[in-house]
């Protein structure tokens, strides 16, 4: 399977996602700029980490424009996987392929520490290497992590068992303690945290390797099938 | 093409809650402003516009409004369009 | 308005305002010939100013040692550069913002992490990493807690946009700093031994070019034109704003046309802007310059040369390609959106020619404004000895041990470096937190180390041994970790050197750094100069600021701050067991104001400490080692029981006086944390490599840190120690009034 | 006392850079919104103020906006009072 790392102006975790996913995965990785308007040979699709255009206005608020953004969205609806890990979280909310937003902590500081999730589904591309329940260590890094959704929004992704991760111990005001949530289909994830920085134990934590392993995992079997 | 000074406002809906305004609150009241009630923070953007006239630049301030400068899922927003030189 | 002419400049002495003296003045005019015009006095002004051209320091910063085989190249560039082998160097520097944080603190910080990031990559390097070292007055007061919050805000603000992580630094608090906080900012990048960019400006013909953001009237300092009654003058501001959005994408870009070979040279706008990387980037080719000024894209209307030339707006950077490259580079910078502007040209002719308007508006011997830029020998006064102190016994051992604890300048930081991204690049292997950072370099198993030190009580009362000490215990940080340290860079903050006092703190703090460099073998390879720290007279308490990096070679030899497992290990004091309380921050706190002598400091025994701990590191004979700083053994101790969840008992060698034992800062010490059956291993080390080791105690089950002497014992629990340690820093900020402006 | 809806809006000095709006005007014009000229971001906050007559609103707010809301040092700002009810 070959990967793509979606670069944005002002994304800085593409080379960590890269690394960690050849690491974990020994998978080919592309770095793909935001000018691209095809991502058709891609099995998965990763939006990193970042400040895409500095987060000006609302994180995610620009780069949503960029023509790569079309290009996510049409492999998502083919129902290949895509993963949007921070700024890549705030990129998919903002071009509604996720639903919800996400403001500014609550606390009104940006925050990177080590934090502890609680896994609360592996029916999906991206969990079915976790057990349900499960509490996993990944750290967060930023400012403008706190979901936030409409009630009737929420009661949704309750009821249909698409809300991923929730922290521990909640460190940004989430609603719920989301930090991670599924769209319908469950082939699209956004999440706060950084699973690229737990792949090695150097890291503190090897705990996100299971993400990359299970779409992996995922995308050969599909492979495999067709 | 006329030139028009455009001022939009945007704001978190009232479900939606406002750290910073309850923090910047929380400070009024401490330095002494015992009369200010809900504080709620948003942004101000000024703009010069080049459009044909009036109905298009509001018709172009609606769609910018829409689609960048604010986020209906959390945001509304208004705006106020002047005429240079009127 | 009109520019006076010449000869106004003159007779009316305006070349005062543009920060000439009467005397630099008539320099200027004897190496002119004639008398500058308005542009020229103002570019006199800013390349003669203190912080371009190091005017009162350089004649003592020339006693530094710069060289060894692993520098590979030492002051005067962008930043130093240092070997790490396997083909791999590491450029590195310091720099100072407090003037610009003081009065407006978030772009203040933001703008020095720029700055600095800026002279990184300049030299072909890419950052790994920021430090951040700050000083502020006590936490008491509002305004420093505005300053403080929106200073660490800032830092994170550039910092973590830009993605490159803060993983160390320090913060202080004294009185001193009340109003004039310290903010400097350390980068350092990863570069290929073989490929070292400089900032010159070769190869006649080859065209120069303005990239980035575009130029606007920032932090021009012309007061000149400033009349009272202008109204527009209110809606001025000398505050200059970062875009680390820019920035990182100017990074990127530098970086990528560097790698295609296009680069002749390359530097940042610092201070004085244009003014500056065109002269210095002439003067060290030996050349010339030519520019044509209605090319420079302006962000306003109207600007004149001369508000050109001074302009600090900041993200932009002056490149010199070789001639015919131009379509590589305006292919990367287009891709970027970047802006790019040809503005000129290389000379043989030695001079820096500004064109405007089809005139030439400005012509100036390069030499004569940077080689030949006046160096003060100030008066330097009177050494001063240190005074012998008598320093009473606390009432309470437990009480004065809790104090330390919850003293901002030792309580626990998290609340600062929590607001940094310290993992971004996703090679951190040690953050914040430990004695010292360390950075993995991609692909090889090696990291980089690196801390910051400084303490200003230290030089304050003992400028050499002070400055000495600076360095120690930088090298000792890296050296904790388990890697070798290799170089320094450091920031000088002194007061008005206008005044002899001053002049011999700073004379007498670089001879005491210069020796520690030489018996550590740590040369400095880059650095700068703060001078003016003062507020209505006052002048701060001397604080040079060390930045060392070290190498560590294999990761699983780093070693912690804190054991992973810790019930049962040794404790082991390693160095001297000393109980005196010179300079010691218990001192302080028990007389009201530093006292005594510097701690005391032995710079071949450090040596031999520092050898030891990488000998440890490599042999895997501890478990984890702390340095003793600030605070003294007890803190020490106490931060590794806390950082490790358990308590620990220790007992005092016999003799000693408690207090001192407890709270002295003397230098050259660490304690290790060992397995019983490495125990042997680690004091056989000791004794080979002649540093004193003494088990000491061990971590226990217990609730409580334990110390007993001869005829006392302190006990004081975990819990209240977490309390006073944690709690401190976040309950003196609380939800404040005016810190909440650091919200909007 | 007598309740006010204070609406105040803050924005940088026009000599300050304001790397914001320009990133903005940089979305706006590549989204076809050609006629957008120079864009600039403030602040727009709105809160309850209850003082004892028009005046004294005034010039809490006043006092408000030099010590919290805006940082005189890059920033300026005005301010509308509105009283409830009328
Ligand atoms: N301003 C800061 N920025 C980043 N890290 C900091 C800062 N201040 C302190 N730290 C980190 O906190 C830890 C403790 O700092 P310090 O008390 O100065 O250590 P030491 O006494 O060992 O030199 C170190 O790891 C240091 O890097
Ligand atoms: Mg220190």
């Amino acid at each position: 399977m070959r990967w793509a790392v979606v670069v944005f102006p002002g994304s800085n975790c593409d080379r960590d996602a890269e690394q960690a996913i050849r690491l974990v995965t020994g998978d080919p990785v592309d770095l793909v700029w935001h000018d691209a308007d095809d991502l058709s040979g891609y099995d998965a699709i990763v939006l990193p980490g970042g400040f895409s255009y500095g987060d000006y206005l609302r994180a995610g608020a620009i780069a949503r424009f960029s023509p790569v953004v079309r290009a996510v969205a049409r492999e998502a609806e083919r129902g290949k996987p895509v993963i949007g890990i921070c700024n890549g979280f705030q990129i998919l909310t903002e071009s509604g392929l996720l639903p919800g937003a996400l403001l500014p902590n609550r606390h009104l500081q940006f925050r990177c520490e080590m934090t502890e999730l609680r896994v609360e589904t592996n029916d999906s591309p991206f969990t079915r290497l976790y057990t349900p329940g499960e509490v996993i260590r990944i750290p967060i890094a930023h400012g403008e992590g706190r979901y936030h959704a409409e009630p009737e929004v929420l009661e949704e992704l309750r009821r249909e068992r698409r809300v991923a991760f929730r922290y521990v111990e909640n460190p940004n005001g989430s609603v719920d303690d989301i930090a991670g949530i599924l769209n319908p289909k469950r082939n699209v994830l956004g999440l706060m945290p950084h699973p690229e920085r737990a792949v090695i134990d150097w890291m503190g934590s090897e705990d996100g390797i299971r993400i990359f392993q299970s779409i992996h995992a995922h995308v050969e079997e599909g492979l495999s099938h067709a | 093409m006329k030139q028009f000074d455009v001022e939009v406002k945007v704001w978190l809906k009232p479900s939606v809650f406002d750290p910073q305004g309850h923090a910047v609150h929380g400070a009024l009241v401490s330095l002494g402003f015992q009369g200010a009630g809900e504080v709620r923070i948003g942004k101000f953007i000024q703009m010069t516009l080049a459009a044909e006239d009036r109905q298009a630049a509001e018709r172009q301030v609606e769609d910018m409004c829409q689609k960048v400068l604010a986020n209906p899922v959390m945001e509304t927003y208004a705006f106020e369009i002047r005429e240079r030189g009127q | 308005m009109r520019e006076p002419t010449p000869e106004e400049i003159r007779e009316r002495a305006l070349y005062r305002n543009l920060g000439l003296t009467d005397e630099e003045y008539e320099r200027v005019v004897e190496k002119l010939g004639r008398l500058p015009n308005y542009v020229e006095a103002g570019i006199f002004g800013v390349l003669w100013s203190e912080h371009c051209s190091y005017k009162s320091s350089k004649v003592h910063l020339r006693r530094f040692p710069t060289t060894g085989p692993q520098v590979l190249q030492g002051p005067g560039e962008n930043a130093g550069v240092v070997d790490i082998g396997d083909g791999f160097a590491v450029a590195f520097k310091m720099e100072s913002h407090n003037h610009p944080s003081a009065v407006e603190p978030y772009q203040g910080a933001a703008t020095g992490v720029g700055g600095i990031l800026r002279d990184i990559f300049t030299m072909g390097a890419r950052p790994i990493a920021f430090l951040d070292s700050l000083r502020f007055g006590p936490l008491d007061d509002v305004r420093t807690r505005y300053l403080f919050a929106q200073v660490v805000a800032g830092i994170g603000g550039y910092g973590n946009c830009v993605g490159i992580p803060t993983v160390g630094g320090e913060v202080q608090f004294s009185p001193t700093y009340r109003q004039n906080p310290l903010v400097n900012a350390m980068c350092v990048g990863i570069l290929r031994a073989d490929r070292i960019v400089r900032g010159e400006a070769k190869g006649v013909g080859n065209p120069v070019f303005v990239v980035g953001a575009r130029t606007g009237r920032d932090g021009i300092h012309g007061a000149t034109f400033a009349s009272a009654e202008d109204p527009e003058e209110k809606e001025r501001s000398a505050v200059q704003v970062g875009d680390p959005f820019l920035g990182k994408l100017l990074m990127e870009a530098c970086l990528e046309l560097i790698a295609t070979g296009a680069v002749v040279g390359i530097q940042d706008m610092g201070a004085a802007g244009l003014t500056s990387s065109s002269a210095e980037m002439a003067s060290r080719a030996g050349g010339g310059i030519e520019l044509v000024l209605d090319r420079v894209p302006v962000r306003e209307t109207g600007m004149t040369p001369y508000e050109m030339m001074l302009s600090e707006s900041q993200e932009r950077m002056l490149v010199v390609l070789e001639r015919g490259k131009e379509e590589t580079a305006f292919s990367i910078f287009r891709r970027y959106g970047l802006e790019v502007a040809d503005v000129g040209r290389v000379t043989d002719d030695g001079m820096l020619r500004l064109r405007w308007r089809g005139e030439v508006v400005a012509e100036i011997p390069v030499r004569a404004l940077v080689d030949e830029a006046p160096v003060y020998e100030r008066p330097v006064g009177p050494p001063v000895s240190p005074k012998p102190a008598s320093i009473p016994d606390p009432r309470d051992l437990a009480g004065a041990w809790l104090d330390l604890m919850r003293h901002p300048n030792v309580a626990d930081k998290s609340w600062v470096y929590r607001q940094y991204d310290t993992m971004v690049r996703a090679q951190t292997v040690f953050g914040p937190g430990m004695d010292a950072a360390l950075v993995k370099v991609p692909d090889l198993d090696k990291a980089v180390a690196m801390a910051t030190d400084g303490n200003g009580r230290y030089v304050r009362l003992n400028p050499k041994k002070g400055g000495a000490i600076a360095v120690a215990e930088a090298a000792r940080n890296v050296a904790a970790v388990g890697a070798k340290p290799l170089a320094i860079t450091n920031c000088l903050n002194f007061g008005n050197p206008e005044k002899p006092a001053v002049m011999r703190q700073l004379a007498d703090a670089i001879d005491g750094m210069a020796e520690a460099c030489r018996a550590l073998d740590t040369p400095v390879v880059s650095g700068n100069v703060s001078l003016y720290n003062e507020s209505r007279g006052q002048d701060i308490d001397p604080t040079p600021i060390v930045g060392c990096v070290g190498v560590l070679d294999g990761i699983v030899r780093r070693m912690p701050s804190v054991p992973r497992e810790s019930r049962g290990l040794k404790l082991v004091v390693l160095g001297r067991e000393d109980d005196a309380l010179d300079g010691s921050l218990y001192a302080e706190l028990a007389c009201g104001e530093p006292v005594g002598d510097a701690p005391y400091l032995d710079l071949a025994a450090e040596r031999r400490l520092h050898d030891l701990l990488q000998r440890i590191a490599a042999e895997r004979a501890a478990e984890a080692v702390h340095d003793v700083s600030e605070g003294g053994l007890a803190v020490a101790v106490a931060e590794m029981a806390l950082g490790a969840g358990c308590g620990a008992v220790i007992v005092a060698p016999d003799g000693v006086r408690p207090a001192g034992w407890l709270f002295s800062e003397a230098q050259g010490r660490a304690i290790a944390a060992v397995l019983p059956d490495r125990l042997e291993a680690l004091l056989d080390l000791a004794r080979a490599l002649d540093v004193p080791a003494r088990v000491a105690g061990e971590f226990t089950g217990a609730p409580h840190v334990e110390v007993s002497f001869a005829e006392d014992r302190v006990r004081v629990p975990l819990a209240d120690l977490a309390e006073a340690y944690r709690n401190a820093i976040p309950s003196l900020l609380g939800q404040d009034a005016v810190d909440s402006r650091a919200t909007l």
